[in-house]
């Protein structure tokens, strides 16, 4: 009944590892233990397998995972899948024990896509990973992750809410925060509603 | 059967404590303060909306309009005019609106203030029946005509 | 005119009476169990009014019609509980305590 | 009411006339609204007229009695009754055709049973009323419960014993016997 | 006393009627200030000196608020419940007696009406509520009377139990039955059943649920249920029922005072008079408010089990206990 | 359960459910705010409840994405603004941690002090609001009363009484005087005496008792799907705390329990906050112990600007995990600002956990969970 107790961040590593390799699709994972807070990380979009390119607008990014260390982050694990594959990592993460943080997205204008960004806890452990897609920003469809974690219901819609990104198989994207006739997602880049 | 008697009888006692806490309270002394009758002395460091400053001695404001109180507010609600007056080392402000409607009271402005030119009022209880009163206050006549910021004890 | 109205027995009498043809016309009229029911209570009723008047005026023993009542009284509580648990019990049944919503009770 | 108060027997003749009519205008409410939880309420306006009438009848034990039992405990059963079995009016019959030969029985009927009541009442022989031999207090009420009319009073109880468990073996069993 | 029947009656129902209003007006007040000063604050103050003119205004603006009658709600009956709601409790408190000559009749069954008249009271709020068609107020009727069958049974056991001990329910007898020192009250008579202040404190919370005071008030419970029955009522139709409330509170703790506390006697058996009603019914009052400022609501379950599970069986073995206790000495 | 039992003989006996829907709020009462739930309900059970927020909802997060870094600073207070404190704690911590700023020990010491403080004030309020659900009007005064001091002592520090904005990245805007340290000294015991007073008063009470024990089940796989969080979390047995699981500021050198109830039911969440008021108790005597001296506010750049990338900071908040997702693009305007606030996760759960009960034990439920409805609309 109460959670499974925490895997340690090798025993996620080897986990995601062993997923990655059994989806088959050119898999990095990679490790970068004792190093400083990688301030390229996700917005300056280095290449190199540390921190591996988000796929250009169109084509798919390649799913990877890491360890994250330093305190800065605030995380201590991430990966990148395939918009296909959140609900298999939900599950993946759901079984070890995580409790749903939170669901968000980030509006990538200028790349023309948005990120999906999945937060996991653990409830009786410091252990916090992050999971991200990224779906082009046009037309954003992910598949829902309320069957595996019930509580992720709310930040979908509100996600839909905010970024018009649109969750397949949820039971209700009705307007939730916003007014009931709201047509209009705020937090995209390019909506001026706001003073 | 004992588990029942037991409830009913610890219940009964502990529903009498409470009623004796209670009666205690009873005769003890209001904790209240009649408000427009008598009001509290506010808090020195209260953060009430500002008020620009005058120099003692000049009776001329300290404020040099450098605009970082404009700069810094975070709900944009302050709008600085200055003039370099000839004769003068540094800028006079000339307008200093306050949009009262606007502001949250966090004091940003008179952290970020390099000349002390502003400082909390102790006012707490602005009120009006109209909502343009508080849309433009002209800080900079406020200061003229002598209102100066209330220290100490507030007032009704 | 000697005698006030309410000192008169036959007063009472036509008074039971015509309370007991507005609960029969009640009952015959009213198609829900409840009307029904309600109608039988005023039944109940005249009758009541009818004995206690008999008793009044017409027997050397004040206590018998009062008790006579009294059971009628409780006889009418009782019959309101059962009836209204039966009510009850239809209406989770059938959805309708229309009376002829349930012919298909019959048989 | 026999005080030696000249107007005392007019005060109660009005009061009388009052009692009567209230009865008979609930009786009347109880049986012709359209809305069952008026009929109640009628039923409860004909309870307290009633009452009325039973302490003019010199016995207002059995008039607080009234309305203690009926509309005390009846009448808010019934409308206990009506809330749970009834959230939404129920439209009155309002086809016309059947409805009107039905009403039209009903009247019939209660004509004739009244007026050969009533006929009854106005010209059949009376005894000549009788001076009571005691007043009925509660005192003598509960003497003649317990000595006399012992078994009937026992028998009532037994009623209403088996009232209440047949109560609520129906109400009881309706939720799941019923399929 | 030497005015005519009708009209000594008549003067009295008037005199009833102007103690209800003002009671009822003023234990509004007592309440607010009561409730103040468990609170640690002074209540009302400004109407007024120490804000006794506060009912006045209330009463004012009660008055000058519109009359609102939703409009899908039954018209007649939602008019009709508030003034069905106050008259039974004027009915109760005119069989009351005050003092030794302070009382409408000196009824040989005014128990008996006390209860009667006191039942239509759940009547009218029921109605009041089912009128409105409001879900809330529908929620609160059906409450109000599970509730009220519920305590009525525990009541009627108990003063059951009190008619024995009295063997009268002229309720002048019964307070008479009492003269003579607070031990000969009816809540001392250990001789007659020793568990005669159990049935005491069982007759005052009967006494609270019946009159929906809190902890009992599941009829208008407000953060559940907005203000229950009387939700849609506005004006002085709220203000009627808000006054009921109070006028049952009234009828309950006289019966309180003359049932268990020896009525108009005093504790010492001399000097008996008015005056020691008037302080045991207002201590019962004050209890009232006491207790309704101490306790969070009972849950309606945990409610209906009190009554059934533990305050039926414990007066029934009460009224055992005592027809022993009677026969044995 | 009794609606099951309702339901399965009705279902049996081929009835129709007759259901109907009530709409609790947006002015209610019990939703203490503008909350609107619309519940199904069959009788006084509920079937379903489907929460409506969002009618004070101000878009925080955009607002973030249009002033700079310490421009937001006083948006943090207004989320939860019962817990100011350490909704701006949070903010404050990632800028701290992204930026690589230090933080003057006595500052550090404050902070806590001042969170702590500000927790047993939201905890109060909870606790006066609690009651006021389950009808009992007097210890909200009471506990008014007693918050009522830790507001005049936070305020002599701050200026202001709810909306704090106290701290800035790399310490304090203002130090604080010896009036406040024994003020404070005071306050403790003065508060202590008081909570054995609630205990007495409401806790032994056996209508609470009855009214909450085993009364609104949320066990800890529940708070899991949820991410239900604090309280809620604790008291359903599982320990888990940010102060202690990832120890920010000073709490690793704090001697504190972290209060858990097994039971998952309203009173262990009751029971987990009264007890946590008298660990925030001993907290701040603590740090006021140890309190060093020194500067309050260390060196920090006049334009703050974060490293591009994406940050997360998570601290314990009077309601739960409170957490701020931060992503920059190296300018001194956020790119993204996500705040994961701790009343939005443990409303989620309603729906669920109420199912099947009735409707003043839901609100009871409701009432136990904490809610401030901007923490939830933000």
């Amino acid at each position: 009944m109460i959670s499974p107790s925490a895997p340690s961040l090798d025993e996620l590593t080897a986990a995601f590892a062993q997923w990655l390799a059994f989806v088959a699709a050119p898999a990095t994972v990679s490790e970068t233990k004792g190093t400083a807070p990688d301030p390229g990380a996700g917005v300056g979009a280095t290449s190199g397998p540390a921190a591996p390119v988000a796929g250009a607008a169109g084509e798919p990014a390649v799913p990877w995972c890491r360890v994250v260390e330093g305190k800065a982050k605030g995380y201590h694990f991430e990966a990148q899948v395939l918009p296909g594959q959140v609900v298999e990592v939900g599950r993946l993460l759901f079984d070890r024990g995580f409790a749903i943080d939170a669901v968000t997205g980030v509006d990538w204008m200028a790349a023309g896509q948005m990120e999906l960004v999945y937060d996991f806890f653990h409830p009786s452990s410091a252990l916090h990973v992050v999971v991200r897609c990224r779906v082009p920003r046009e037309g954003a469809e992910v598949p829902t992750l309320s069957e595996v974690f019930p509580g992720a219901n709310w930040h979908e819609r509100e996600t839909h809410d905010f970024f018009g990104i649109v969750f397949t198989g949820h039971p209700d994207l009705s307007p939730f925060l916003l007014p009931e006739d709201a047509d209009y997602h705020p937090l995209r880049k390019d909506f001026a509603g706001a003073a | 059967m004992k588990r029942v008697f037991q409830d009913v009888v610890g219940g009964f006692k502990s529903l009498l404590t409470g009623m004796r806490i209670t009666l205690q309270q009873f005769f003890k002394k209001d904790v209240t303060v009649r408000y427009p009758h008598e009001s509290l002395k506010m808090a020195k460091r209260y953060r009430g909306h500002v008020v620009l400053v005058n120099d003692p001695e000049t009776g001329k404001s300290l404020c040099v309009a450098c605009k970082s109180c404009e700069k810094a507010c975070p709900s944009d609600c302050i709008v600085v005019e200055g003039l370099k007056r000839e004769g003068e080392k540094k800028k006079s402000v000339t307008d200093f609106q306050l949009d009262f409607t606007r502001c949250s009271l966090c004091g940003s402005c008179v952290e970020v203030c390099p000349s002390d030119a502003l400082e909390f009022s102790k006012d707490y209880n602005l009120a009006s029946t109209s909502k343009e009163q508080f849309v433009r206050i002209d800080l900079v006549r406020r200061a003229d005509e002598g209102k100066k910021p209330e220290t100490g004890e507030g007032q009704a | 005119m000697n005698t006030p109205l309410y000192e008169r027995p036959a007063v009472y009498l036509v008074l039971a009476v015509v309370l007991l043809v507005i609960g029969l016309f009640g009952f015959l009229r009213r198609r829900t169990l409840i009307g029904m029911l309600i109608s039988g209570e005023i039944l109940f009723m005249a009758a009541s009014l009818n004995v206690m008047a008999l008793n009044r005026f017409f027997s050397p023993q004040p206590a018998s019609g009062q008790i006579f009542v009294l059971l009628i009284m409780g006889l009418a509580a009782g019959e309101v509980a059962i009836g209204l648990s039966i009510i009850i019990a239809v209406y989770r049944n059938f959805r309708s305590i229309r009376t002829q919503d349930l012919s298909e009770m019959k048989g | 009411m026999s005080a030696g108060f000249p107007g005392v027997t007019l005060w109660a003749e009005i009061i009388f006339v009052i009692s009567a009519l209230t009865m008979l205008a609930g009786a009347l409410v109880a049986v012709m609204a359209h809305r069952i939880i008026r009929s109640v309420c009628g039923l409860a306006l004909c309870c307290i007229g009633l009452a009325g009438l039973y302490a003019f009848l010199r016995s207002p034990f059995l008039a607080l009695m009234q309305i203690l039992i009926y509309v005390g405990a009846v009448c808010i059963t019934i409308v206990f009754a009506v809330m749970l079995a009834e959230p939404d009016e129920p439209a009155e019959p309002t086809s016309g055709h059947g409805e009107g030969v039905w009403l039209a029985c009903a009247l019939l009927v209660a004509a004739v049973v009244g007026w050969g009541l009533a006929t009854l009442v106005v010209k059949g022989p009376w005894a000549t009323p009788v001076e009571r031999v005691a007043e009925g207090s509660v005192k003598a009420i509960g003497i003649a419960l317990l000595t006399t009319h012992s078994l009937a009073f026992e028998v009532v109880s037994v009623v209403l014993l088996v009232a209440i468990v047949g109560a609520l073996a129906i109400a009881h069993g309706g939720r799941g016997a019923a399929r | 006393m030497t005015l005519p029947e009708p009209f000594r009656l008549l003067a009295y129902l008037a005199g009833v009627m102007a103690f209800v209003g003002l009671n009822a007006a003023y234990l509004v007040w007592v309440e607010r200030k009561g409730a103040a000063r468990f609170q640690r604050r002074p209540g009302p103050t400004e109407v007024g000196p120490a804000g006794l003119l506060q009912p006045l205004a209330d009463a004012a603006k009660l008055l000058s608020k519109q009359l609102l009658v939703p409009p899908d709600a039954d018209r007649t009956l939602f008019r009709l419940a508030p003034v069905m709601v106050m008259a039974p409790a004027l009915m109760c408190l005119a069989t009351i007696p005050f003092g030794q000559a302070l009382g409408a009749r000196s009824l040989d069954l005014g128990l008996v009406m006390v209860f009667a008249f006191g039942s239509i009271n759940v009547m009218a709020i029921m109605l009041g509520g089912w009128a409105s068609r409001n879900k809330y107020a529908i929620i609160s009727a059906a409450r109000i009377v599970s509730q009220n069958v519920a305590y009525e049974i525990p009541m009627m056991l108990v003063v059951i139990t009190l008619l024995m001990v009295t063997g009268t329910t002229n309720l002048q007898e019964i307070v008479e039955g009492q003269a003579g020192g607070f031990w000969r009250w009816n809540v001392f008579d250990l001789v007659a059943n020793p568990l005669m202040p159990v049935t005491f404190v069982i007759y005052f919370i009967c006494m609270l649920a019946e009159t929906n005071r809190a902890p009992f008030d599941m009829a208008e419970a407000e953060s559940e249920l907005v203000a229950g029955a009387f939700t849609e009522y506005a004006g002085m139709g709220f203000g009627v029922f808000f006054m009921a409330e109070y006028a049952n509170i009234l009828v309950g703790c006289s019966l309180g005072a003359i049932l268990f506390l020896g009525g108009w006697q005093s504790p010492f058996g001399v000097f008996s008079g008015v005056g020691w009603f008037l302080l045991k019914l207002y201590a019962l009052v004050f209890t009232v408010v006491w207790v309704r400022w101490t306790f969070p609501r009972t849950q309606f379950y945990g409610l209906l089990n009190l009554s059934w599970k533990i305050l039926i069986p414990v007066s029934l073995g009460i009224l055992v206990l005592t027809s022993v206790m009677l026969k044995l000495f | 359960m009794l609606l099951e039992k309702v339901q399965t003989a009705d279902a049996a006996a081929g009835a129709p459910h007759e259901t109907f829907v009530l709409n609790l709020g947006p002015q209610h009462p019990a939703t203490h705010g503008v909350l609107r739930v619309k519940l199904t309900m069959d009788g006084e059970f509920i079937l379903r409840a489907e929460p409506v927020p969002g009618y004070i909802h101000r878009m925080h997060e955009k607002m973030g994405e249009n002033r700079n870094w310490s421009q937001f600073l006083p948006n943090t207070s207004r989320i939860d603004y019962l817990s100011a404190m350490t909704y701006t704690h949070a903010f404050v911590l990632l800028v701290e941690r992204a930026a690589g700023l230090e933080v003057p020990p006595r500052a550090e010491y404050l902070r806590v002090i001042t969170s702590e403080l500000n927790r047993i004030s939201s905890h109060l309020v909870w606790f006066g609001a609690f009651l006021l659900d389950l009808g009992g009007f007097t210890p909200l005064l009471y506990a008014f009363d007693d918050r009522e001091k830790i507001l005049d002592l936070l305020e002599s520090v701050t200026g202001s009484r709810l909306t704090y904005c106290y701290y800035r990245f790399g310490g304090l805007c203002n130090d604080v005087d010896e009036a406040f340290l024994s003020g404070t000294r005071d306050f403790v015991a003065y508060m202590r005496p008081r909570l054995d007073m609630y205990r007495q008063l409401v806790t032994d009470n056996i209508i609470l008792r009855k009214r909450l024990e085993g009364i609104g089940k949320v066990d800890g796989e529940m708070c899991r799907r949820y991410g239900a969080t604090g309280p809620v979390i604790r008291g359903a047995g599982v320990p888990n705390d940010v102060r202690r699981v990832e120890p920010y500021s000073i709490y690793p050198e704090l001697d504190f329990r972290v209060p858990v109830y097994p039971e998952g039911d309203c009173m262990a969440r009751y029971l987990v906050r009264m007890d946590e008021m008298e660990q925030s108790l001993r907290m701040v005597e603590q740090a006021i112990a140890k309190l060093p001296e020194g500067p309050v506010l260390g060196k920090v750049p006049r334009m703050i600007k974060l490293p591009a990338g994406d940050y997360y900071c998570a601290v314990e908040a009077a309601r739960g995990r409170f957490a701020i997702r931060a992503v920059s693009d190296g300018k001194e305007i956020p790119y993204r600002l996500k705040l994961r606030t701790p009343s939005f996760c443990n409303l989620s759960l309603f729906e669920e956990a109420s199912r099947g009960m009735m409707l003043p034990d839901a609100l009871a439920l409701m009432g136990s969970l904490d809610l401030v409805i901007p923490d939830i609309d933000r």
